[in-house]
């Protein structure tokens, strides 16, 4: 196993005293659960926005716990959930009367967790909503969206409800917000190549020297189609067609465009496929308004892309272009940084 | 018949002891069509319910498992734990204030927690989960008591548990990481629904309740 | 080749065509060039700095023109020198009079280039200063520390020098930053994969499946030895051991830290490297003023990360502190984002 | 003799003829030590500078070499590439404002070109390099004029460019590319030598110069 690791079992503990120790003015680690919090919270009156999910996703989900994102994060082992008690520890740290919402994948694992956190919070009369993401199309189809796995499109509804938490919404607003943003997301993704779960020691799945398989999941969930694998401009084509179709998008509108690397995919890849995006898109006439192009929810070492599509409305451009802050996500407001450039 | 707070905890003891002996068997079941990590994750929850129960020093026999659901899932957050905590803590909630347990208390709490799992899970009768096993052994209790002595029934329970779990090799996994195998889930039987058996052998020994 | 491309051919000029459509507010492609410039330049009276090199290293180089970094790139093609062309035009587009400073890694080609272009400037009475980024400890014994290749460490003298730049320092005194930053940063890094250069296809050397070469540089030259991978904690280490030593720093000294991941190496393994490091330069009296974690200078997929010291003294410190943003890399100044957190 | 900038325009058209002749026994080279591209920038650069040539409106010799040296570069920026620029610029520096040049001129002009070689690369004689034909033939021209006219001369200094090539088989590279086979590189021609082999053929060509 060609990873840099200690003794395998510690490998998550190890990793988030490494943020811990790396962030301590940004991020606090609760003393009894493996969960973060923001360094500055509980903020009075602010509703408190909970995320979380097991590891090897990086910067998802620890990666957006911050300034106008989330508050709190629990840390579940590689691909595995985290218990409840961690998700009721970040919530009684970050909240302050003004209600805590769970925000997260839909995966089986964590929706029970959140599910049992949810009834123990209720116990101390702290209220909470839960939303769950579920953006990739290739998991489900269309009229039955909410089934869907939750997977890059995760960060737009960080970005947007956590814009809405900072600017003192209530939590039905916060709520509504990241709802609205999960029915305005699409996502779908390419894989190459496995990754390692540290404890396993071997690939997640096998696939052929020449192969990709579209649409597979984040953990190597079976994909919609494996196949030949095709120049870049072709698989980005095929991508958009099956996210634009399952909006439809028409002409004049405008999303923010996520281009999201699985982990081993060089940047200069994911950059071939943005150009190829924006042509496509502005073929059809659709306005490109802000894109993000990088590492936003990645499976260790698997090689990939996912592409994201957010419909915008003038509600949600102006939760986008809120300024974020968190060790790993950056984004000044509209005026830049340093006051104007 | 009245179960007091000492023999439930008697209980639990009882419980994580046959737990760990039977935890290498969870293992093998999980790993024909899972992660292999049912016996180790069961054995640390149940352990530290043991222990929990040990160290507790009231009587309302609720409270214990409303607390003992977090401490159950704090070190087994994996699916099954997480629905056994569930389960764990719907018993507390329907034993709520109570110091002494009856016979249809029993019943309901169980009859709670597996309505708590099915909530939870999602999961139906048939979908080759724990449910497959626990479900026909709270009801072959309940139906059992109307007739019959608790230690007699509890026997039938453990028995059409025995049942139910043998019954899930048949059947194909819609539920967890076993539906990733597809068919190829048929002809193994369910781990989760192994652990039910292994609960209710406990409950059904002699001289516990 | 399992690679996300279209005719490996057009590798180069596609990314760089999807950077400047995705940032157009930030970045300018030049016409005739492969060359990028800051939006916004010229700006009267400031000192450019133009940087370049080959591609395959994203987010170096092209990622660190912006505010408070450099003001133009000349982009080569995969681990390929850029033509001295692309240097003069990325000069003269951002130039206004202050004089130019070139600020890259040392590589053979990349210096003829750079010189050949000074010398083109020269003509045309446009003053340059050419400052070379060697902290590549692995390349060259410490005595001929002037020899050694530039890795990571670039971005520190990006960082450093862009900063007294945008506080509209002198060419001498934007020099004097980039050379003292320079003589005060040290790396070492350590491969386990290879990459793969798109126009060649195959991998650019072959290691085996248990093994890690210690120093190598990112194009895969020879390192200082090869051996069986060890656990995370005694990797970090050895590399730190070297670079400590190759200073030295002693117990009182403030340094600030660079992880960087060489591409396909997860950034949970980063951090698992980061925990070590903090462990053991507390252990030695040494405090960590700032840290760096993420991919600053990769090798499109290979695997592996080095790490990077940087001795500072309250000069250092200021520059280090200033704002900087580009499309790839964003700091906040001392206040933080959206005024005050 | 004197030479017009018309004569100096045939020259380049045939150098880049001949280059492109040469070009897949330069790939071969390169491809036994390098990375088999120097026939293809070496074509690609030359037949830039002979296009620029014969679209040259003036005849100030040295400004066509200064601007020449970029026009190449832009389409070579590979190391032997930036090298030719550098001599190219170096002679158009050497022969600024010149409209005709003598033969001295043009032993000046080829040893600026040789020095701005060995300055921008910090190559010497003995590496492995181009320099190991162009230095022994510059001088070997040189020599020769003391006592024959231009073609004979011209004819001896592409005699020692060839000796020089063949000499650096038994060389082990120190620069470039190459240097990283190491002993390997030992036994195989420098590729960068080769060409120069093919400029000073066409130097010595009748009729040209
Ligand atoms: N939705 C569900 N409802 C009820 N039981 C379930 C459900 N999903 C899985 N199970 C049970 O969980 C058992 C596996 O538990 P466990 O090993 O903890 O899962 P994992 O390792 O995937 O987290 C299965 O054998 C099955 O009985
Ligand atoms: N520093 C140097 N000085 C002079 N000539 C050099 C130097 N380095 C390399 N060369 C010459 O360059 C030739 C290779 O050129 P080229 O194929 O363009 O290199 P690359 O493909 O590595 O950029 C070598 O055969 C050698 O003659
Ligand atoms: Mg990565
Ligand atoms: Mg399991
Ligand atoms: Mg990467
Ligand atoms: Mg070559």
């Amino acid at each position: 196993m060609k990873k840099f690791v200690n003794d395998p079992k510690n490998f998550t503990r190890e990793y988030v005293e490494g943020v811990a120790a790396a962030h301590p003015d940004q991020l606090r680690l609760l003393d009894d659960a493996l969960s973060l919090v923001r360094a500055d919270s509980p903020k009075d009156g602010k509703v408190a926005i909970i995320t979380g999910g097991g590891s090897g996703h990086l910067p998802t989900f620890l990666g957006y716990v911050g300034y106008g994102l989330c508050d709190g994060v629990a840390i579940g082992d590689v691909f595995q959930s985290p218990g409840a008690d961690q998700i009721v520890a970040a919530a009684e740290a970050t909240q302050s009367g003004a209600g805590v919402l769970f925000l997260f994948g839909h995966y089986s694992g964590d929706v029970m967790n959140f599910d049992m956190a949810a009834e123990i919070l209720e116990m101390s009369d702290i209220e909470s909503k839960t939303v769950l993401v579920t953006d990739d199309v290739a998991s489900a189809p269309r009229d039955n969206w909410q089934k869907r796995r939750g997977v890059a499109g995760l960060f737009f509804a960080y970005k947007l409800a956590g814009a809405k938490a900072e600017a003192m919404g209530s939590l039905e607003e916060v709520a509504r917000v990241a709802e609205k943003t999960v029915a305005a997301t699409r996502s779908m993704g390419v894989a190459l190549s496995p990754c390692i779960i540290p404890e396993v020691g071997k690939p997640t799945f096998e696939i052929g020297e020449n192969e990709m398989e579209i649409g597979m999941g984040i953990h190597g969930e079976r994909g919609i189609r494996r196949g030949e694998l095709k120049p870049a401009d072709e698989v980005t084509a095929e991508l958009m067609d099956a996210i634009i179709n399952d909006f439809p998008l028409d002409s004049g509108a405008e999303v923010a465009v996520l281009v999201n690397g699985l982990g081993s995919t060089p940047l200069e890849e994911l950059y071939i496929v943005y150009r190829k995006i924006d042509q496509l898109l502005g073929d059809k006439g659709i306005k490109v308004y802000r894109n993000y192009v990088g590492e936003f929810a990645t499976s260790m070492e698997m090689g990939g892309f996912s592409i994201t599509l957010l419909k915008l409305d003038d509600e949600l451009k102006e939760l986008l272009d809120a300024p974020a802050q968190s060790p790993f996500f950056i984004q000044p407001g509209p005026g830049g940084i340093a006051g104007g450039r | 018949m009245a179960v007091k707070f000492e023999q439930v905890a008697a209980v639990l003891g009882k419980l994580a002891e046959e737990v760990a002996n039977k935890k290498e068997w969870l293992v093998e079941l999980d790993s024909a069509i899972g992660d292999g990590d049912l016996g180790l994750t069961m054995d640390r929850g149940f352990s530290a319910l043991a222990n929990a129960a040990s160290e507790y020093s009231e009587d309302d026999i609720g409270k214990f498992f409303m607390t003992g659901g977090l401490t159950f899932n704090k070190v087994a957050p994996s699916t099954m734990g997480t629905l056994v905590s569930t389960g764990i803590m719907r018993m507390g909630k329907e034993w709520k204030g109570k110091t002494e347990l009856t016979p249809e208390d029993v019943v309901a709490g169980l009859k709670a927690a597996a309505n708590g799992i099915m909530e939870r899970g999602k999961g139906q009768l048939g979908d080759k989960t724990a449910l497959d096993a626990l479900i026909p052994a709270v009801e072959a209790l309940e139906e059992s008591l109307k007739s019959e002595e608790m230690r007699e029934a509890l026997k039938k329970a453990h028995q059409t548990a025995v049942e139910g779990f043998e019954k899930t090799k048949e059947m194909q996994s819609k539920l967890g990481r076993a539906s990733w195998f597809q068919e190829g889930s048929i002809g193994k039987p369910d781990p989760g629904a192994g652990l039910m058996t292994v609960i209710f052998s406990v409950l059904a020994k002699d001289d516990l309740l």
